[in-house]
């Protein structure tokens, strides 16, 4: 159920340059369904900044009853909203989105769970729901550099984890692909998120693997409605057949559809 | 003390939304009952399905979006067969809204939709570049305008409402011509023609290139347009452009609206319409009103004048 | 890297206040030196003196302003024999904003002020009803702007810069019909026709009942406009609308603006020009420019391309 | 010297229905010539609010550097002003106007100082600077009721202080000036300051006194640039005479003016 929500602040911290982790209590967790859901979140009151920014749920725990988001702030929404203090209550609208099917992995297939910059952040939840089902698990992070990159540690507790920088100042220099080339041949399934040539790379590369993999699109409502974050479909004859991030995806199997 | 009476529409409360911000409701149908809402404004049909213009489709403004969605919608035969018998399951009368690129576009959805049951009114959405003409919108010109309206009169089973545009030197030139030729009520007003483009990369943020802008940003020159067309045609006027709270919508009927849509604000807040429906009565009460159509054009009944245009 | 030179003005940088949103700059002067400015719009001057609307003439909308201030000025003598003189002292070309009634209007004050040393420019603000013509603004009628240009050309000792009216069908037109009556540039745009109604007393809050809207919720409104007349028309353009960083100003160049004026923002912090003009270089160089000339029509300059109306 | 500057939440309470008093620190104030002296303040930094909003100062102390403001909570922006924290920083341009000249009261003259709700806070640091001087001082403040006055105690401490309510719940039942007419034998001149309707009665009734009139009308700039908040001089002939209530005011002498 789509619920909209004063969600509390927890907590609020730095965990990066420009990149924060932001911790929200509320009852609306419980309708979370899998790792990959977003919410959709109004930064403030203040109608300048009229829309609500779509943010991956990056873990949550539902006994608990909190949920961690990690973001850039970057445009003007999510600088402001990394000024909110502890106690402050934020219009959070969600879960949205379907999120990472991990029921079609089989119980014998390992993953490879891949992300890049600010689309890691779904990939965590990812992993922990995999490692309290025992299975195994190799992610590769790639950042622009040591200065962004973040949750090293905490991946690194669910299973092997590589890093790869673009400038070589923390892990491999390098882009993921060449990590993943390497040490692909124990994964038979792909989950990733990330900028678009990432995604790209990682299709054209590992197209026949099995895989997942997590879109961004510009959105209106968040809910399906206003067709602002449609991508086509793949070999598609008619050419009007289209499936939506924010509603139908926004995690789709590979090849599923048309992005960039 | 909130039912209107328009051409075609009995109305339990003045809040409906808006053409494009409510898909054909299904999404909405999941957050709360759709026969709450005094009616409900589909996507604009068109003969063909069209899957509209590329992505990114959206920016945000100051108070304010730009849209160039680009009339994506599964074509004529789909909406009759699917999404109308859909939501014929609730007790709330369906405009629907019309677009093309010829006068027999819209003559051919308007003479077949306006037969389906629960269609109440259509909203002739004259936004639209006629192909005909070289792409001049059918809203910007008041004889195109009036000539597209007197041939959807001549089929349409139901009552028909035109869609004004604001990007227009003269509104009320364009919306009497559209009442002498025979419509039945006005809705104002469709988006401004809008632009911005991305500091790093210098192109425009939306694949368009230019947008419809929506949102608060907008009220002030609706609210304009509305008050300036209300007392020069004696057809109802559904107001849109901005609104959020119940005092936007009282501010509209004042102006001279007699019902309003809620458009981009259901992306911000998808329980708008049931909130706005909750929470009018008490308001209109409170400023002294036993009923929401006192409010209609209260701010010109009494002193008809003339507007000054240079500020 | 931040001077520009346009027909009649050498600017040391691209920013300059917009008419009315400085008055003649004596109460600027006492928070910064005016010299630092890339030019002065001093406001509106007219034949005689006047003294504008009633209050209220300002009120407030979301990201935005109306107002109705009315032309409110000393006229033309007191403009020539007090105001301008004072300005001298500065080394800061002023571009003098015409407003009038009639033809006549405008070519008896271009005549006078042109010949003022210090006036380098004049800015015909075309937004005025011409009573001639039973009150049609100048701005809105392609025909009545370019006879207005030319006759103030014929006159004028400077430059001529046409302030156009965003309250337009077709800007282009406008903007295509004063630049073959002899326009040296272009400026634009001046504000959008709007009103805002008090919800407690159902009246205008404006005295005035409408106002012409600026401020941020216009700007996408003007970067379309001033995207689609720059590619048309081979004069420079000022632009305006909504501008309040630096961010704001590059998008205009992008647009095709070749420098820009300030109007609001000005209420907002009086000290937003030499802010932008001090922060300004950093940031074109930040984007790879080496002047700010290399930003002009960015957007465009690579693939002309025309502009899909129907969002 | 008009400055504008971030000024420090030192402090900020309700002290009455709906209307609150702010304290703000910061060098501003040494720029303070006058009582009656407003400022022009950005409720935050979102641009959907878009103009300053003009206060009074209530009172102001240089050396230990702070200004008091007491506001009504009742539009949008002064709501969000409300909701600011001790501690937060709001964004303050002045002073502004010219305030009460104080000098032009005669050594021998005494002193009626007439408040009429949210106009009142202006005349608390007026009657605060009399009392420096020792000069004797009555006060007359009218409210709606009880429920939204504020500040008897503090003008008690400075004079002989009447309170009217309009339903009666606090002091005299009625308005200003019942009590003025009662009281004025003893004042030569008056200071005021409250709504319209009061402000024009008490013209009217004590047209033969020397009168200090404090105005408020819709502003722009707040710096006598805009020209929105003009009003006509008394008795011009060419009708084209003005006075800027921001820049030349908000204090007029009585009849100098037309304004409502
Ligand atoms: C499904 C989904 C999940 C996301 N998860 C995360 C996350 O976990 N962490 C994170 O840091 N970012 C995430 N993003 C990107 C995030 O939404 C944008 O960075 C954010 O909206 C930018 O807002 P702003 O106010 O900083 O920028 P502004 O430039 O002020 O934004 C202006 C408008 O553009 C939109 N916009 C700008 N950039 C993007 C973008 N990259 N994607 C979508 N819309 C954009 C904004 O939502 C807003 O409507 C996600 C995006 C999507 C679609
Ligand atoms: C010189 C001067 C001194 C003032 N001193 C005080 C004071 O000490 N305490 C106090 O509570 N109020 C004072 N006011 C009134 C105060 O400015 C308004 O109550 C306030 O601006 C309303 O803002 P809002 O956001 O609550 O209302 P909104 O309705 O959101 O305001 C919208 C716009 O209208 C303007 N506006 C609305 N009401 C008024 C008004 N009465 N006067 C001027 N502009 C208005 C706002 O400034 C804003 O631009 C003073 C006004 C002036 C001119
Ligand atoms: C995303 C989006 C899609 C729209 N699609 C349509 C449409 O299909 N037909 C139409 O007549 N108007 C369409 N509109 C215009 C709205 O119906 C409405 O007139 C306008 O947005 C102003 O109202 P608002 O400010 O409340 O959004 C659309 C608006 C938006 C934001
Ligand atoms: C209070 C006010 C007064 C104005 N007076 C004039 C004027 O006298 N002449 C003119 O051409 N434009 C006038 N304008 C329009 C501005 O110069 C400018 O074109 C417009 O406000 C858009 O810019 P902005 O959004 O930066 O304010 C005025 C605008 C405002 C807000
Ligand atoms: S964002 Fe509206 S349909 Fe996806
Ligand atoms: S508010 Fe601008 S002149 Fe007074």
């Amino acid at each position: 159920m789509i619920t909209k929500q004063w969600m509390e602040i927890d907590n609020h911290r730095k965990i990066a340059d420009h990149i924060w982790e932001l911790t929200l209590k509320g009852t609306l967790v419980e309708q979370i369904e899998r790792p990959g859901q977003f919410i959709h979140i109004k930064v403030d009151s203040s109608s300048d900044l009229l829309l609500r920014r779509p943010i991956s749920i990056s873990s949550f725990d539902k006994q608990e009853g909190w949920m961690k988001l990690i973001y850039r702030a970057q445009g003007e929404g999510t600088k402001r909203l990394s000024q909110k203090h502890v106690g402050d209550k934020v219009d959070v609208l969600g879960p949205l989105g379907n999120g990472f099917e991990i029921e079609k992995v089989e119980d014998h297939e390992t993953v490879m769970i891949v992300g890049g910059g600010i689309g890691v952040p779904p990939l965590y939840e990812l992993s922990r729901q995999f490692k309290m089902q025992n299975k195994k698990v190799t992610h590769v992070l790639g950042f622009q550099s040591r200065d962004v990159s973040f949750y090293q540690e905490e991946f690194s507790q669910l299973g092997l984890t590589f890093v790869t920088t673009v400038d070589g100042t923390e892990g491999t220099k390098g882009f993921v692909t060449d990590v993943m080339r390497k040490n692909i041949k124990d994964s038979d399934v792909i989950f990733t998120c990330g900028p678009t040539p990432m995604l790209h790379a990682i299709e054209e590369t590992f197209s026949n693997h099995k895989r997942f993999i997590s879109l961004e699109e510009r959105m209106g409502c968040g809910i399906g409605t206003c067709l602002a974050c449609v991508c086509k479909v793949n070999s598609d004859s008619s050419d009007t057949a289209y499936k939506k991030v924010c509603s139908d995806g926004p995690v789709f199997r590979g090849g599923e559809v048309i992005y960039g | 003390m909130m039912n209107i009476e328009l051409p075609g529409l009995s109305l339990k409360n003045p809040i409906m939304p808006a053409s494009g911000c409510f898909g054909f409701g299904k999404e909405f149908a999941n957050l709360y009952d759709l026969s709450l809402l005094g009616a409900i404004m589909i996507k604009a049909t068109t003969l063909e399905p069209r899957f509209g213009n590329p992505t990114p489709r959206v920016a945000e403004t100051s108070s304010g979006m730009l849209n160039a969605i680009g009339l994506q919608n599964p074509g004529l035969e789909v909406v009759i067969e699917t999404e109308l018998p859909r939501l014929a399951q609730y007790d709330v009368p369906i405009i629907a809204n019309i677009a093309g690129s010829t006068v027999a576009d819209y003559v051919g959805i308007s003479r077949e939709i306006s037969k389906q049951n629960n269609v109440k009114a259509l909203e002739l959405n004259i936004s639209c570049p006629n192909v005909k003409t070289g792409g001049i919108a059918f809203g910007t010109d008041a004889q195109m305008a009036a000539n597209l309206t007197k041939k959807v009169k001549e089929v349409s089973s139901v009552p028909v409402y035109v869609k004004l545009s604001p990007n227009v030197t003269n509104i009320v030139d364009i919306a009497m011509a559209v009442e002498e030729a025979g419509a039945d009520g006005l809705t104002m007003i469709n988006t401004l023609l809008g632009m911005r483009l991305d500091i790093k990369t210098a192109k425009p943020i939306i694949a368009n290139k230019t947008g419809g802008l929506s949102g608060p940003a907008i009220k002030p020159v609706s609210i304009r347009m509305i008050y300036e067309v209300s007392q020069k045609v004696s057809i109802p006027i559904i107001g849109m452009g901005g609104i959020q709270t119940v005092d936007d919508v009282i501010e509209y009927f004042y102006a001279g609206a007699s019902a309003v849509a809620i458009g981009t604000e259901n992306f911000v807040n998808p329980f708008v319409c049931p909130e706005l429906i909750e929470s009018l009565p008490k308001r209109v009460k409170e400023l002294g009103f036993d009923h929401i159509n006192q409010c209609v054009g209260r701010n010109w009944k009494d002193e008809r004048t003339s507007i000054n245009r240079c500020p």
